[in-house]
């Protein structure tokens, strides 16, 4: 049987590779899907925790996690389009126009 | 047929119920509306605020008796705490929606959407503060940035709205993604998600398990970033500047204080036990956040980028109070955080009523010579920036204070010090706009009588109602104190 | 059987997600994510999570990923291969060690951890609709309805910022 | 967990024959091609624009409303599972519910954000 | 004999994937002969009396043909896209229950390829993953016709994809499980479609636009797009299209038989034929509005799919609930 440590591992490698991607790329959409994909890896360590504790409110909460990626998916995408109307570009670099 | 009730108790989530309930009529009558709704959604909006405020105070009886309201299964929580810091939003939310009736008028931008997001964002900090569970917690953390990102970048015609707007989301969906991780570790170390029963399991089993301590660095990442501590402050200032000026006011006091109302909670009554690893860790981050806050305020020439650091700096100060945790440091915290949505949504709103169509002057110099063109503006910007700077009659003074007070009984003297000597430093800059105003020339007259500031009934209102708190919590604290101090009791 | 299983899926999502992490052009790397989230289902299956599963399918592979499909389309968004500004990668060099870090210090974490959780078979009706359907609706009735005003506020919020003339519906 | 290795089984044998087909296409099939048969059709013209043309934004507003409803359509698949067990107090719980997300779906038409003009 | 019920369940896949095929293709026969019957004309005849090897000699062209990638075209997703269409549709399959539990050789086999406790989700799940074969065949091509038509084929079916989801909660609501198998059972005494009309009505409406057929016609509208998504396929992957399309109808045809009509449950004759029977009438149904309806201008047809079907799908779900709890008094 699969033990519970691999999954966690699986989890937490995802959640890194997602954290890296949202720093090296510099294209705001795979930005924003990294961070679906760090959203996903700890989905995964939610349900493998539920499944080991063996009670259900790991997938209620995994449950709630999905509507609320979809309701951010909707208003950052629109953010995106929004920002593209003033200057068609999506790149984090030239979009930085503040200073730090 | 089994029917299972879970602990419904409707009259816990009253004042939620009433702000949805107005934030659906301010949409059907966007659906239905006809020009002249234009000024009404201002107004049903407010009358929806003070209607939750009539519930959040109903049964001052139960207030005095700490009745503590478990209910939803444990999820929701009502007790002074909860109720204290909804008053807070919703006087925030008051005060930010005056402000913005005019601003909008001058934008062009008057719609309803504006307000029912402002009503959601304080339905996602009202839960957030009476959250008894993580997930509930993690909805209303939600529900309050979803509200927010869209608000930021309200004005969409302005590029800086814009980039705001994204920048905000990006590092604030960042901060989600270790939240969620934080959360997902202490479920699974402690096998449930309420606050009360975390406490419990961590208590009783003397659980040292890594995950939990993971878990909770987690938590304070996510925490650190939503009140703007400083490794995660980079958003703050170029949110601040680019949203429009209501919101960076509503953004600088509501938001913060629920952030710290759930970091509280989570970690007075859910991690008692890891006392020993959180206090070194948020030492350092208050002492960092009260230097950078002010230390980089001191150069900024744009006035609403200098309020942000300004932000960041009085966070730290909040910081100071909650790690003393003991009955005076929590109080203290409930009392700054009040005192601070008072004077900062104050200076917000002469900023607001200064920046003219655009928000093109908002920069320092374009305050020179504010005294002598209109008294009652400067007057009234000097008194907010005194009372930030905590000069003795204003209420930011007294909040200090008891900050520092409560910082120096529990023993953590070099962070008062390191308090004291930031304050000292932030008056430098404060006054420095109270210079400009009342000593120094226009630079052109003709540009000065451009600058002429709209002032409409309400943003006069939403003004004198800050200058009276503002005041009224300098002068007689006592009465305000004696409220915070049953606050408190509620933590243990 | 398991095991194999478990090693093909997690190999599979991995290299999914490298591939999207890696990639320049937006398609692509959406197209790998999907792969990521298929693959992901598949180990929930491997959890008996079957509702979870299934909506992970519905959800993030079928209804998100569509909204950024029609995005990319629609901003037809060509792929520069531009080499990377000279600060930007400097802050990406410190970025890879900072979460390098931290991946080294939930893997150390993860692994101590394994003394807490019982190994066991799943209950008959662990991960299906009627077990986790039950509990949403009676013990987790507030995030319930709190998630309906989140996606109410979701939809406001991305109107009044997607469309493209807000003020002539109003007249 | 065995239903599912069936599914696999199904999954195998359909991609096996699409990916059958495409390959005897490749082995069998002529390969000539030369500039003009390889230009996308245009009726015979050569494509002066780039294909990638800019579309309005109605696409990305349907696909978003799909998003938002397919979620509210998900919470109704276990409710409606459980319909028999949850009795008068869920069904009023999931009108709560049903109603908020139809207040979105007035305000979305009304708003004009479901109009096509073309 | 683990390996004996392998080599069983390997047999009944193959069995199942060869009918559906085989169906498809003589649909497609079927349809020509239909449309021919409509217009007072013979379909075609020539391969064979009433033109029975016509599919045979199809596929034999098609895979003679030779499938070009236009330049600039995206390699990958161009050869894969179409494949993606044929395997989905060909997967819904697996989850449709064709017949009562069967007794062989002392085993009980049971006549479904996988009965998932979550089939319906699994239906819609695959029903959503179809719109990428559309949407990414459209962009991979490389000419704006392909990607005009590209993104109206996935908005379209994006957008038909709620009321067929929403007009399937009040079965599920009478059935009490997503497993088709009890959807089925649950139809014992009476089919559902005497008890939901308006569900039926609107999951065949949507299902007409879910395949893209003639009054949804819009992604292949011959005359403003000519042949929208798929013009710049040619030879077996065009053809993988086709399949693709006649797959997904007869699978519609199944599910609507599953869901409303009772499945293989009839008086006299074997159950298997009773589900071909009620799952062939769907197909005719659609080839019979292909022959009759004019085409849907698209404005009019986005605003049937959200202003009309989604609302009275929500409603609908509000009525059966009502009516249930009143019966149950």
């Amino acid at each position: 049987m699969v033990s519970l440590n691999s999954y966690l591992i699986l989890g937490a490698m995802l959640f890194s590779i997602g954290a890296v991607g949202v720093f090296t790329q510099r294209n705001a959409l795979i930005i924003y899907m990294c961070i679906e994909l760090m959203l996903n890896a700890v989905n995964l360590t939610l349900v493998a925790f539920s499944r080991f504790l063996n009670n259900l409110d790991g997938h209620v909460f995994v449950f709630m996690i999905m509507t609320v990626a979809a309701a951010e998916a909707a208003v950052g995408l629109s953010i995106i389009i929004s920002l593209f109307r003033n200057k068609p570009t999506v790149n984090v670099d030239d979009i930085n126009l503040s200073k730090g | 047929m089994e029917q299972v009730m879970s602990t419904i108790n409707l009259s816990a989530i009253y004042p939620e119920i009433i702000l949805t309930c107005f934030s659906l009529l301010i949409l059907l009558m966007q659906s239905f509306s006809t020009p002249r709704f234009k000024e009404y959604y201002g107004y049903v909006s407010l009358v929806g605020v003070l209607a939750a405020l009539a519930f959040v105070v109903m049964e001052p009886s139960s207030f005095f008796a700490q009745t503590v309201v478990y209910s939803f299964n444990d999820m929701w929580v009502v007790d002074n705490y909860a109720r204290f810091f909804k008053l807070i939003f919703l006087l925030g939310t008051g005060l930010t929606i005056l402000i913005s009736m005019k601003y909008l008028e001058d934008e062009a931008m008057q719609y309803g959407e504006y307000f029912a997001l402002i009503l959601f964002a304080t339905i996602g900090m009202m839960i957030m503060a009476s959250a008894g569970e993580l997930i509930t917690l993690f909805l209303g953390l939600e529900l309050m940035s979803l509200s927010l990102y869209v608000l930021a970048g309200y004005t969409r015609v302005r590029m800086v709205s814009n980039e705001a707007a994204l920048k905000y989301f990006i590092l604030g969906s960042f901060a989600t993604g270790f939240l969620l991780y934080g959360i997902a570790l202490i479920y699974g170390s402690t096998g449930t998600t309420s606050i009360r029963a975390v406490a419990a399991s961590v208590g009783k089993y003397g659980l040292y398990s890594p995950g939990l301590v993971m878990g909770m660095a987690m938590l304070v990442v996510a925490f650190g970033f939503k009140a703007a501590l400083v490794p995660f402050h980079m958003w703050t200032p170029d949110v601040y500047e680019g949203a429009p000026a209501p919101i960076t006011a509503f953004m600088s006091a509501g938001p913060k204080a629920a952030a710290f109302a759930a970091f509280a909670r989570v970690f007075m009554e859910g991690l008692p036990a890891l006392q020993m690893e959180w206090t070194w860790l948020i030492w350092i981050m208050a002492a960092l956040t009260m230097t950078i806050g002010n230390v980089i305020a001191l150069v900024q020439d744009n006035i609403k980028r200098m309020l942000a650091y300004s932000s960041i700096a009085h966070a730290g100060y909040v910081l100071v109070a909650f790690l003393a945790a003991g009955e005076l440091g929590i109080s203290s915290v409930l009392y700054y955080l009040l005192t601070y949505t008072f004077m900062n949504i104050g200076a917000f709103a002469i900023i607001t009523a200064l920046s003219g169509r655009g928000e093109p002057r908002v920069f320092v110099r374009d305050y020179q010579g504010l005294g002598f063109q209109h008294p009652f503006a400067a007057v009234a910007m000097s008194l907010f920036l005194f009372s930030l700077a905590g000069i003795p009659p204003t209420g930011g003074f007294m909040g200090k204070f008891y900050i520092f007070s409560a910082a120096v009984k529990e023993g953590y003297i070099g962070l008062a010090v390191i308090g004291v000597v930031n304050s000292v430093v932030s008056v430098y800059y404060y006054l420095r706009v109270t210079v400009a105003m009342y000593m120094e020339e226009p630079s052109s007259v003709r540009e000065a009588e451009a600058a002429a500031p709209i002032f409409s009934p309400a943003l006069v209102i939403a003004i004198f109602i800050s200058a009276y708190g503002v005041l009224s919590l300098g002068l007689f604290p006592s009465s305000y104190v004696a409220i915070v101090k049953q606050s408190f009791l509620a933590l243990q | 059987m398991q095991l194999l299983m478990f090693y093909l899926l997690g190999l599979g999502a991995v290299v999914a997600a490298l591939i999207m992490v890696t990639n320049k052009r937006p398609v692509r790397a959406a197209m790998s994510l999907i792969a990521t989230m298929s693959f992901l289902a598949g180990l929930y299956v491997l959890l008996d999570a079957h509702l979870i599963a299934a909506l992970q399918l519905i959800v993030y592979a079928g209804a998100i990923m569509v909204l950024f499909l029609f995005v990319i389309m629609l901003l037809n968004i060509e792929e520069k291969e531009g080499r990377l500004a000279g600060s930007a990668l400097l802050w990406q060099m410190i970025a890879i060690a900072v979460v390098g870090l931290v991946f080294v210090l939930m893997v150390s974490v993860v692994k101590l951890s394994d003394n807490v959780v019982p190994l066991g078979e799943a209950a008959a009706l662990f991960g299906t609709t009627r077990a986790v359907g039950k509990m949403l609706f009676t013990e987790y009735l507030l995030p319930f309805e709190i998630a309906s005003v989140l996606l109410l506020a979701a939809i406001v919020g991305a109107v009044i910022l997607a469309k493209r003339r807000i003020d002539d519906s109003d007249q | 967990m065995s239903e599912y290795i069936h599914v696999l089984i199904m999954l195998v044998l359909a991609a096996a024959t699409a990916g059958g087909m495409l390959v005897a296409t490749s082995l069998i099939g002529p390969k000539k091609s030369f500039i003009d048969k390889m230009e996308p059709f245009e009726c015979g013209e050569s494509p002066i624009v780039s294909p990638k043309l800019r579309f309005s934004v109605k696409f990305y507003l349907v696909a978003l409303f799909f998003v938002i409803f397919d979620i509210e359509a998900v919470y109704a698949y276990p409710w409606a599972v459980l319909f028999k067990e949850l009795g008068l107090f869920g069904f009023i719980e999931m009108m709560i519910f049903l109603t908020i997300l139809a207040i979105g779906l007035i305000y979305v038409w009304r708003r004009g954000a479901l109009e096509w003009d073309r | 004999m683990w390996f004996l019920g392998f080599v069983l369940l390997l047999l009944k896949t193959a069995i199942v994937l060869t009918i559906l095929l085989g169906l498809a293709a003589y649909l497609i026969l079927v349809e020509r002969k239909l449309l021919g019957r409509f217009q007072i004309r013979f379909g075609p005849n020539r391969a064979g009396p009433f033109g029975i090897w016509q599919p045979i000699a199809d596929g034999i062209k098609m895979i003679l043909k030779e499938d070009t990638i236009p330049q600039g075209a995206d390699r990958v997703v161009f050869k894969y896209a179409p494949a993606v269409v044929a395997t989905v549709a060909i997967l819904i399959a697996a989850v449709i229950p064709f017949s009562r539990d069967a007794i062989l050789w002392g085993y009980d086999i049971p006549m479904v390829i996988s009965d998932l406790n979550v089939g319906l989700l699994y239906v819609l799940a695959l029903s959503s993953l179809s719109v990428y074969g559309v949407a990414l065949g459209g962009w991979a091509s490389n000419s704006k016709y392909s990607l005009l038509g590209g993104i109206r084929g996935a908005a379209q079916m994006v957008s038909y994809e709620l009321p067929l989801g929403l007009s399937l909660v009040p079965v599920v609501m009478l059935a009490g499980s997503f497993s088709l198998v009890d959807i089925v059972n649950a139809q014992a005494c009476y089919p559902f479609v005497v008890v939901q009309p308006i569900a039926f009505v609107i999951f065949l409406i949507a299902a007409v636009a879910e395949s893209k057929r003639l009054p949804f016609d819009l992604p292949e509208a011959e005359n403003e797009l000519n042949a929208g998504y798929h013009t710049e396929f040619s030879g077996m992957r065009f053809a993988l299209y086709f399949i693709g399309e006649y797959v997904h109808m007869m699978v519609l045809g199944a599910l609507v038989a599953v869901f409303f009509l009772g499945g293989w449950r009839g008086p006299w004759l074997p159950p298997v034929v009773w589900l071909v029977l009620k799952a062939l009438m769907v197909p005719f149904f659609l080839i019979w509005t292909r022959a009759t309806l004019p085409r849907l201008r698209y404005d009019q047809l986005m605003h049937f799919g959200w202003k009309l079907l989604i609302p009275i799908a929500l409603l609908n779900i509000l009525a059966t609930g009502a009516v249930m709890l009143w019966l149950r008094g």
